[in-house]
């Protein structure tokens, strides 16, 4: 799970001359919301998101229609872009989870993704959720069970192994603490070509464990 | 699919033989410098042939009153340094070079020394080349080896010995032309049937059992003829060159003949004493004529290949 | 992947693209009304005849269309911005770095007289402006990342230094070096040789999936599209009749081109007594020739109604991922067509050429040519000179009536044993017996009745035929050359053999320039069976063709043969087409038959190793076949200086089935066994342990 | 790589070597006279003989080519038996030597029946000295049948007196029965012929032999200065049997003769006179005929008025001494010779005359002579008489000395000796045969000699060892003017190639990047233009504009063979006539050639890989745009080698071109040769650097 596994490749870019209009046009057209901007050679110089690009009111206030048509066609995107070294970027080698961190941290929706200062890729908000979908199954038809046990050594393997003896497959799992109580594990699982039943069956039989929740 | 393909014409209907020479005829006049090229020719063809009917006086009628003058309206360009008449010259000269080959003082074969000069030399060549590229092996290896030999002669000196020694004189001068372009035709005729040969059509004759010569010369020569045409009309022009630079080197049609060449290398004396004019038209003779065929040539082949 | 990137808008978004060439006749629309979408680590296929505009619409992407083509309408959108009315300066940025291209043929696109590493590294120095020692060191890298062997050494050599197949490589590296967004390739492997070309698909695949990149893939094949394409875009006549994924087209294609197409193709493993190849009649016209305001293909639509042609019908989406540009794509039902009167070849059921007596029997032949060393010694004709063992050691013979096909990669020596039979070549040894006549010597040296009895059809339609002479001329002469006919009943005959290859009599008087491709070809045939030949030797026949003019040819030779009872022999190097032709076929090798058998024989089990790695390289026009994946290393070692033993070890997957671990193979020549008595395989390998193998090919 | 070189250079030779023996034969085959063109055209055909021999163009063609490829030293060492060097004198000429055993260089000329050797000192001095310790019998069994036949005539001769017949006979004898001897060694035979050849020299008299010669050219003289004997010279023409072949100068000249010979006679005999003036009026009119026979009624009249002196000298002529006494004696003889008036009105003119012509040189005869004409002019007949046949006898005690002389001089044993002679061949000398060898003797003319140089071979080191012989026009070293007009030539071809290369290539890319645009048509028709007119053409055109009208250079170069960089403006023209020529050519083919290129794919790929456009025609184009040309431009050095040809007789400029087209109309062939061979070499080096250079550009190749 490294940050150049789950990237977004061949990212749209944009050029430092490239116009305000035309880069709005462009990631509209594309549909992205972040456009790392480039010089020769793919060399990041800085970072556009649509905030940035939202020119503020202030700004304007003072300027007639005219002026605003003029000001905003001659505005560049080197002019409004969050320029390099302020730029939060990430390595194509990188665990996802570190990227992920850098964002919450930062609280940005973008990173670019830097290879000896050229930008290889772009990581997104979006990115990281397709693969918590991914993680938890989401694309796959199944039952998804969420099973609460004790946070202790073993607990998992007993309830994989109760699913196992039945010979069926874990599509998808993840984990997270149980909220507000930090002495138990939430647990979602994915099980294909089984019914609710057959698999509630199962998992009501795991000492400790309890099924908060099945559809 | 590149994009010459996409344009390539493609003639689905069979035209009848009038419609391909208006064709051939359009492709022509496409060509502007092709035109001007023939124009050229054109003119130097008619003052060849009406030459008598284009000057009262005959090219070595001498006048010891008149010599070295600029033109006038008796001499429309002049006269020489014998006082003969340079424009009675120069038409008489174009005859010599374009539609006659005097071969003794009375007998003359119809086509000029510089047609001559490329038509032997054609045939020589074609026949070594077809032979040189057709046969390969050994054929090849002699072939090319004497080509190469009277290749790697300076042209001129192949020229001066030639000339000097069977001496100068119209059809000598027609036979050391020939000789002296027989190899350049051969490699050309060679070169386009190696590529030929490759052809399956050529393996399909080989299979029918058909004989060396029938394929050389029914199967191969007709596709080889574009650039054998255009080549020769290119030759016509360097014959015409090499006429006017055998007269001048004094290895021409002997004296009084009216030769280009050796009008200028005569004429010249007289440029620096403050005659020019005997020295003067013959040149823009040569340099009209060879010049015009070249357009012709270059403009005709580079139509040709275009809409190849 | 693919589910997540869809979501993406696409790399590149194609709407109504309308490309024109000045002529001399005028603006002429090569491509109009191309739409299509290509997203990320998607291949999207472009298939079409030779003629559709496929290349075009290539080059339009990048807007390269030389100095009389320009786009003259509809949109091309890279990444979200619109590339069509950008500056050349703008689009040369682009290109190389964002998009790039891999072209037909690798010789000609690489420069000869640059060394690779130099055309590989500036493509980095000028687009990154990075020091040329690092452009270096990415380029090796990106040549060992495309297999390149001894990639640090390839970088100093010269492009005609390196094999055909490792020139591919250097070109595609050369288009990722920039880590494109967006890889267009024009025919890649169209020049390739069927086992290299498998490789480099293998190739292709793989790089796509590391990439990510987005690829135009455009080609002439079906087989190659099944296996490589996700998307697929059927192109005729400059436009984009149907779009679709790669199942949905292949296993429903709705266009009637499209269905045209699949028909055309022979299956791997379908035999011409199994199933019929249906050509398309009529020819793709020419760009100004198109008919406007109408559907392009409904001169040559057996549905076609009088809406199509006075109206241009829409591209019609039919399934969300699947649309075509025909009025009754919805009512049209591939499976219920019957062929037109007239198209089905007519084939009574043969009478086996079993038993009969072989009208061919070749036994050891061998023809060698003398390879002339370029030492000094040499220049006095005392330099030793060396062979090259184009035909080594074949035996086989042909029962009178039947075709023998002979299949192998180029090089292997198919075509000189072609030559060797007509007598083009002379063979150094061995007999060759034509009935009863000796074939060993020259053509030259042979008699007439032998030579009409022999005669040949060519590969290339183009130089089939003489372009001096009309075409009733060429066939005449045979006529009058043999005497055939009384020569004033040469014309009769002529125009009754153009009949028999579907030519009308006003072909008589035409040149050759007036001809297409495939009519040339008919000529070429025409021509062949003039003199009622006994035996017809056809050097890849159809190679040059277009699938539907292809199928036309294959069914006009069954016929004629069938006509004639003419024994053949057919070369070619297209497993399908030999299969669906050939009563026997032959298995070529570095001069060397390898198998030889009956035809359903050589494509099932037991099989030769060769023949095994050659059936699992072919490429099936079928997304669903599954094939066995053996791809065969290394290049054909040369012909000078051939492997000993068998001929194969340097590149045998399957030495580990030798009992002694191969060791035997490099040593001696491996036996012929019998698995039947006219089913020989030349391997060390014990015929049990060949049995085991599995089939290549299984149709899902 | 090297093995291509290699390969190429033994083709490069093996096509020089076709060159030259073409020219050979084709030189062999034109027709016209060498000799005739270096002596003129007045030459014997016996002075022509000995031209060519001298040349060694008497030799068979083979032979000729041999030595001219790989020299005749070699050859000449055999035949002179001793190793022979070239060396170098201090002004710049190469000598023939032989080298003695002992280390000295040495070379011989032969005078009279000497051998004369010059031997080179360490200080460069030459000392003579004769040296006929080197004759060598020529072949006993050759000489056997010579001396037997001398041996008859000696038996028969009845000039000889009886003693000098015996002694003749008796050494003769001795020579014979020594040269019969089998086995001997040459020393042997030298040894035994020693004493009786001694006897024989010592019977020849050779003041009495040289004064034949001089008694011949007296003959001549008077015969052809004296009137009446033109008179009698005419008349046996007009009646000799070549009659028909006199033309009608001839007629005319005789004509004047005869009429001068009648005025001389004015007053002596009146019908003679007439006689003469009629016949040369005939002649005059043509009437060949009648003049003949009017002159055949006085010839008789006229050989009566000379006393038959005619025949006197006829007879001193052809050597008859015997004949000539009995002219002397008949006058003598008042019964034969009545020495009338018309006598004593001729007679002593003529032997005026005739005693002038000997000048003192054969005084036992002269004085008499002398004296007989005095007392012939006194009108003492008497004394007359005495004085004439006191000459008469000194005549023929003088012609038995001859004659011994003679019969003792031609019984010698033949003698040849090879050696080398001071004009640098190896020749054979001979003395004893008796033959008459003609020599161009330098500084006296021709010279007819009994004995002497009867074979050469011209001594040349060969082509192959860098020596191209002789020119035989000049008679110096071709090489040595070869190389200062090949400097010339590749001057002026020098600085035409750095002007047109650069422009030309530049242009042409230009042309060939713009191809089809408006800056392409006028490049390329422009240089079509220029490329086809003949040089001679645009020379003249550049003269008429530049020199003529312009003034602004000198229209003509005329300078010494030397230096074309005393007048650098007098190149101009030359230079700039060769830089539109070859201008043109290169541009057009470049153009050809970029155009090309820039349709191939791979100029395709460097565009589509986004590279710059300079960056894709520098990198990609120019490299192999330019192959084709520079190979081509290579060739074409051929052509401008003609080119050259053409405007260096243009502008009179001394190079190699107009030495070779000089050296070809006059026949000169080692000239010719050697300067084709440089053309060639050039031409075909080119060559090699035209494919030496393509494969470096084209690693196609390279690497094949």
């Amino acid at each position: 799970m490294l940050v150049k596994d789950y990237m977004t490749r061949h990212p749209v870019m944009a050029e430092p001359s490239m116009s305000l209009v035309e880069a709005q046009q462009m990631m509209a057209e594309a549909k992205v919301r972040h456009l790392p901007v480039v010089e020769t050679g793919k060399r990041l110089v800085g970072l556009v998101t649509r905030q940035t690009l939202r020119i503020p009111p202030t700004e304007l206030a003072s300027l007639n229609v005219w002026e605003i048509t003029r000001f905003l066609s001659d505005l560049k995107l080197e002019d409004v872009m969050v320029k390099h070294r302020d730029v939060i970027t990430t390595e194509a080698d990188l665990p996802l989870e570190q990227a992920a961190q850098v964002m919450i941290q930062h609280k940005i929706g973008a990173l670019p993704v830097l290879e000896k200062g050229i930008v290889v890729g772009i990581i997104t908000e979006i990115d990281m959720m397709t693969q918590l979908t991914e993680l938890l199954g989401g694309n796959v038809a199944g039952v998804r069970a969420t099973i609460r046990m004790p946070n202790r050594k073993g607990e998992l393997a007993k309830m994989t192994r109760a699913i196992s003896e039945q010979g069926w497959g874990i599509y998808a799992s993840g984990g997270v603490p149980t909220p507000k109580d930090p002495s138990y594990w939430d647990c979602v699982i994915k099980v294909r070509d089984v019914s609710k039943d057959e698999l509630l069956a199962v998992l009501e039989r795991i000492e400790d464990q309890e099924v908060i929740d099945l559809r | 699919m590149t994009a010459s393909e996409q344009t390539m014409p493609k003639i689905s209907a069979q035209p009848s033989p009038l419609e391909r020479l208006r064709g051939g005829i359009s492709i022509l006049f496409e060509s502007k410098i092709a035109v001007i090229g023939l124009a050229i020719i054109l003119f130097w063809v008619f003052v060849a042939v009406f030459a008598p009917l284009l000057t009262p006086y005959s090219p070595t009628e001498q006048d010891y009153l008149a010599q070295n003058q600029g033109p006038s309206a008796a001499h429309p360009l002049g006269t020489d340094e014998l006082g003969r008449d340079v424009w009675a010259r120069v038409i008489y000269g174009a005859r010599v070079v374009l539609i006659m080959l005097p071969v003794t003082d009375s007998f003359w074969l119809p086509l000029g020394t510089a047609i001559w000069g490329v038509l032997l030399g054609l045939f020589a060549g074609a026949s070594l080349g077809l032979m040189g590229g057709y046969l390969g092996g050994w054929v090849d290896e002699v072939v090319m080896r004497l080509l190469d030999a009277l290749m790697a002669f300076p042209v001129v000196l192949l020229y001066m010995i030639i000339i000097a020694s069977v001496g100068a004189s119209a059809t000598n001068v027609v036979l050391a032309i020939d000789i002296v372009g027989t190899p350049g035709i051969a490699r050309l005729v060679r070169s386009l049937t190696l590529d030929i040969r490759t052809r399956d059509y050529i393996r399909a004759a080989e299979i029918r059992g058909e004989s060396p010569w029938y394929i050389m010369f029914v199967e191969i020569l007709p596709n080889a003829r574009g650039p054998i045409i255009v080549d020769a009309m290119l030759r016509v022009g360097y014959a015409i060159f090499a006429m006017g630079t055998l007269g001048f080197l004094g290895l021409g049609l002997p004296p009084p003949s009216p030769d280009w060449g050796s009008m200028v290398a005569k004429g010249r004396q007289y440029i620096l004493a403050g005659s020019p004019w005997a020295a003067l038209w013959p040149s823009i003779a040569i340099a009209s004529l060879v010049v015009g065929l070249n357009l012709f040539a270059d403009g005709i082949s580079e139509e040709s290949t275009r809409y190849q | 992947m693919s589910s997540t990137d869809r979501g993406h808008a696409p790399i590149l978004r194609v709407r109504s693209a309308a490309i024109s060439y000045e002529t001399r006749y005028g603006d002429v629309e090569a491509v109009r009304d191309v739409s299509f979408d290509v997203h990320r680590a998607e291949t999207f296929g472009v298939v079409g005849e030779s003629g559709c505009g496929k290349s075009t619409v290539a080059f339009g992407i990048v807007d390269f269309l030389g100095a009389n083509g320009k786009i003259v309408g509809g949109s091309i959108n890279f990444q979200g911005r619109e590339l069509v009315g950008r500056s050349q300066e703008e689009l040369r940025k682009l290109r190389g770095d964002q998009i790039s291209m891999v072209y037909q043929d690798p010789m000609q696109a690489l420069n000869p007289s640059v060394t690779i590493g130099d055309q590989l590294t500036e493509v980095l120095t000028v687009h990154r402006k990075i020091p040329a020692k690092e452009a270096r060191e990415k380029s090796i890298d990106m040549l060992n990342r495309v297999y390149m062997p001894d990639s640090a050494n390839v970088m100093k050599r010269y492009p005609h230094q390196i094999s055909g197949g490792q020139q591919q490589r250097v070109v595609i590296a050369m288009a990722l070096l920039n880590n494109p967004a967006l890889l267009i390739m024009d025919e890649p492997t169209t020049a390739l040789d069927v086992t290299v070309e498998a490789v480099v698909l293998d190739l292709i695949e793989d790089l796509k999936r590391d990439f990510d990149t987005a690829i135009v893939y455009i080609t002439h094949d079906l087989g190659v599209v099944a296996r490589v394409c996700n998307q697929v875009g059927v192109m005729y006549a400059g436009e984009m009749v149907e779009v679709g994924s790669v199942e949905a087209i292949y296993a429903n294609p709705q266009h009637p081109y499209t269905q045209g197409l699949m028909r055309c193709v022979p299956k791997l493993g379908s035999t011409k007594e199994s199933s019929i190849l249906y050509p398309i009649r009529g020819r793709v016209p020419a760009p100004k020739d198109r008919p406007k305001g109408a559907c392009v293909f409904a001169p040559r639509c057996d549905y076609a109604a009088d809406k199509c042609y006075n109206e241009k019908p829409p591209l019609s989406t039919i399934e969300p991922d699947h649309s075509a540009r025909c009025f009754y794509s919805e009512e049209i039902d591939a499976s219920s067509w019957t062929p037109p009167e007239g198209m089905v070849p007519k084939l009574a059921a043969r009478t086996g050429g079993n038993g009969e007596e072989p009208l061919i029997k070749l036994t050891g032949l061998k023809t060698y040519y003398k390879q002339e060393s370029k030492s000094l010694l040499s220049l006095i004709g005392a330099g030793k000179s060396r062979y090259v063992k184009a035909v080594d050691d074949v035996s086989l013979q042909i029962p009178a009536n039947q075709t023998l096909g002979v299949v192998g990669e180029s090089g292997c020596g198919k075509s000189t044993l072609a030559k060797t039979i007509i007598g083009l070549e002379t063979p150094l040894a061995g007999e060759a017996e034509f009935l009863g006549f000796d074939l060993t010597n020259p053509v030259s040296q042979r008699d007439v009745k032998l030579i009409e009895e022999l005669q040949m059809v060519f590969q290339n339609p183009d130089s089939t035929m003489n372009p001096s002479y009309s075409v009733g001329h060429q066939i005449g002469r045979p006529l009058r050359r043999f005497r055939k006919v009384p020569s004033d009943a040469v014309r009769d005959e002529v125009i009754r053999l153009l009949h028999a290859v579907r030519l009308d009599e006003s072909y008589y008087r035409r040149l050759p320039r007036q001809l297409s491709g495939g009519e040339k070809q008919r000529v070429g045939i025409a021509r062949a069976f003039a003199s009622r030949p006994d035996l017809v030797l056809c050097d890849e026949p159809v190679s040059a063709l277009d699938v539907s003019v292809q199928a036309a040819v294959l069914n006009l030779l069954m016929e004629i043969q069938h006509e004639y009872g003419t024994t053949m022999m057919f070369i070619a190097h297209d497993l399908s087409v030999v299969r669906f032709f050939s009563d026997y076929v032959a298995v070529m090798y570095l001069g060397r038959i390898v198998e030889f058998g009956p035809a359903e024989a050589i494509y099932a089990p037991p099989y030769q190793p060769y023949t095994e790695a050659l059936l699992s390289a072919v490429p099936i026009p079928d997304p669903t076949a599954k094939q066995k994946h053996i791809r065969l290393h290394g290049t054909v070692p040369s012909a000078l200086n051939p492997p000993s033993g068998c001929p194969f070890h340097t590149r045998c997957p399957r030495r580990d089935m030798v009992p002694d671990g191969g060791g035997i193979c490099e040593k001696e020549i491996p036996p012929w066994q019998y698995e039947t008595e006219e089913h020989r395989i030349f391997c060390h390998i014990p015929l049990e342990r060949l049995r085991e193998m599995e089939p290549v090919v299984t149709a899902d | 790589m090297g093995k291509f070189i290699v390969r190429r250079l033994l083709l490069m030779l093996l096509t020089m070597l076709l060159v030259s023996i073409s020219v050979f034969l084709i030189t062999e085959a034109a027709p016209g006279n060498l000799a005739r063109n270096v002596l003129g055209i007045h030459i014997t055909p016996e002075q022509e003989a000995s031209f060519l021999q001298q040349h060694g163009l008497d030799k068979p063609f083979y032979e000729r080519y041999l030595y001219w490829l790989v020299g005749s030293d070699w050859r000449a060492e055999r035949l002179v038996n001793m190793p022979i060097q070239q060396i170098t004198t201090e002004d710049g000429f190469r000598d023939w030597w032989a080298v003695e055993e002992d280390g000295s260089r040495v070379r011989w000329d032969m005078q009279a029946e000497d051998l004369i050797v010059s031997e080179l000192q360490p200080d460069g001095s030459v000392t003579r000295s004769i040296d006929n310790e080197r004759w060598r019998v020529k072949d006993p069994s050759l000489e056997i049948p010579r001396l037997e036949e001398h041996r008859a005539e000696v038996v028969e001769d009845d000039q000889l007196a009886h003693a000098d017949r015996q002694a003749l006979l008796n050494e003769l004898d001795q020579i014979l029965t020594i040269l019969s001897r089998k086995d001997q060694s040459p020393e042997e035979f030298t040894a035994g012929l020693s004493e009786p050849e001694r006897a024989l020299e010592a019977m020849v008299d050779q003041e009495a032999l040289e004064k034949q010669t001089i008694f011949r050219e007296m003959a001549e003289g008077v015969g052809r200065r004296n009137h009446l004997m033109q008179v009698l010279t005419a008349y046996e023409q007009l009646s000799g049997p070549l009659a028909a072949e006199l033309r009608e100068s001839d007629f005319q000249s005789m004509a004047r003769q005869i009429s001068r010979a009648a005025v001389a006679l004015d007053g002596v005999d009146p019908t003679l006179e007439e006689g003469l003036a009629q016949a040369a009026e005939h002649l005059v009119g043509g009437d060949v005929g009648t003049a003949r026979t009017t002159l055949d009624a006085q010839v008789e009249r006229l050989d009566y008025l000379t006393g038959s002196l005619r025949d006197f000298l006829e007879a001193l002529r052809t050597e008859q001494y015997g004949d000539a006494v009995a002219v002397l004696r008949r006058i003598s003889d008042p019964a034969e010779t009545p020495l009338d008036q018309a006598q004593l009105q001729v007679l002593p003119d003529l032997l005026e005359e005739i005693q002038d012509g000997l000048n003192g040189d054969v005084p036992a005869v002269s004085e008499p002579l002398f004296q007989t004409t005095d007392h012939l002019r006194e009108g003492s007949t008497g004394e007359a008489r005495q004085t004439l046949a006191l000459a008469a006898d000194e005549l023929e005690q003088l012609s038995l000395v001859i004659a011994r002389s003679q019969a003792a001089q031609g019984a010698g044993v033949a003698r040849v000796f090879w050696g080398v002679d001071r004009q640098n061949r190896a020749v054979q000398w001979e003395k004893g045969t008796g033959d008459v060898v003609w020599r161009l003797v330098p500084g006296s003319g021709w010279m007819a000699t009994t004995g002497g140089p009867a074979e050469y071979v011209p001594l040349q080191r060969g082509l192959l060892r860098g020596d191209p012989g002789l020119s035989l026009r000049t008679g110096r070293p071709v090489a040595n003017l070869l190389f200062t007009r090949l400097r010339n030539s590749l001057v002026l071809a020098g600085l035409a190639f750095v002007i047109v290369m650069p422009i030309a290539l530049v242009l042409g890319l230009i042309a060939g990047l713009n191809e089809g645009k408006p800056v392409d048509r006028v490049l390329s028709i422009g240089g079509m233009m220029f490329s086809v007119t003949p040089e001679f053409v645009t020379g003249i055109f550049l003269i008429l504009i530049f020199a003529f009208w312009l003034g602004i250079v000198p229209g003509a170069t005329v300078f010494g063979a030397d230096a074309p960089w005393t007048r650098p403006e007098m190149l101009i023209l030359p230079v700039a006539t060769l830089t539109l020529v070859e201008l043109g050519y290169v541009l057009r083919i470049t153009r050809a050639s970029m155009a090309e290129v820039m349709k191939e794919p791979y100029i395709r790929t460097a565009y589509l890989k986004g590279l710059p456009g300079w960056r894709v025609v520098l990198k990609h184009a120019v490299r192999n745009a330019l192959m084709a040309p520079m190979t081509i431009i290579m060739l074409h050095v051929n052509w401008l080698l003609g080119g050259i040809v053409v405007v260096e007789v243009i502008f009179g400029y001394p190079g190699l071109g107009s030495y070779i087209l000089d050296s070809a109309l006059f026949r000169d062939v080692n000239a010719l040769q050697g300067g084709a061979m440089i053309l060639v070499a050039v031409a075909v080096s080119t060559q090699l650097l035209a494919d030496v250079l393509y494969t470096f550009l084209n690693p196609r190749i390279r690497y094949n």
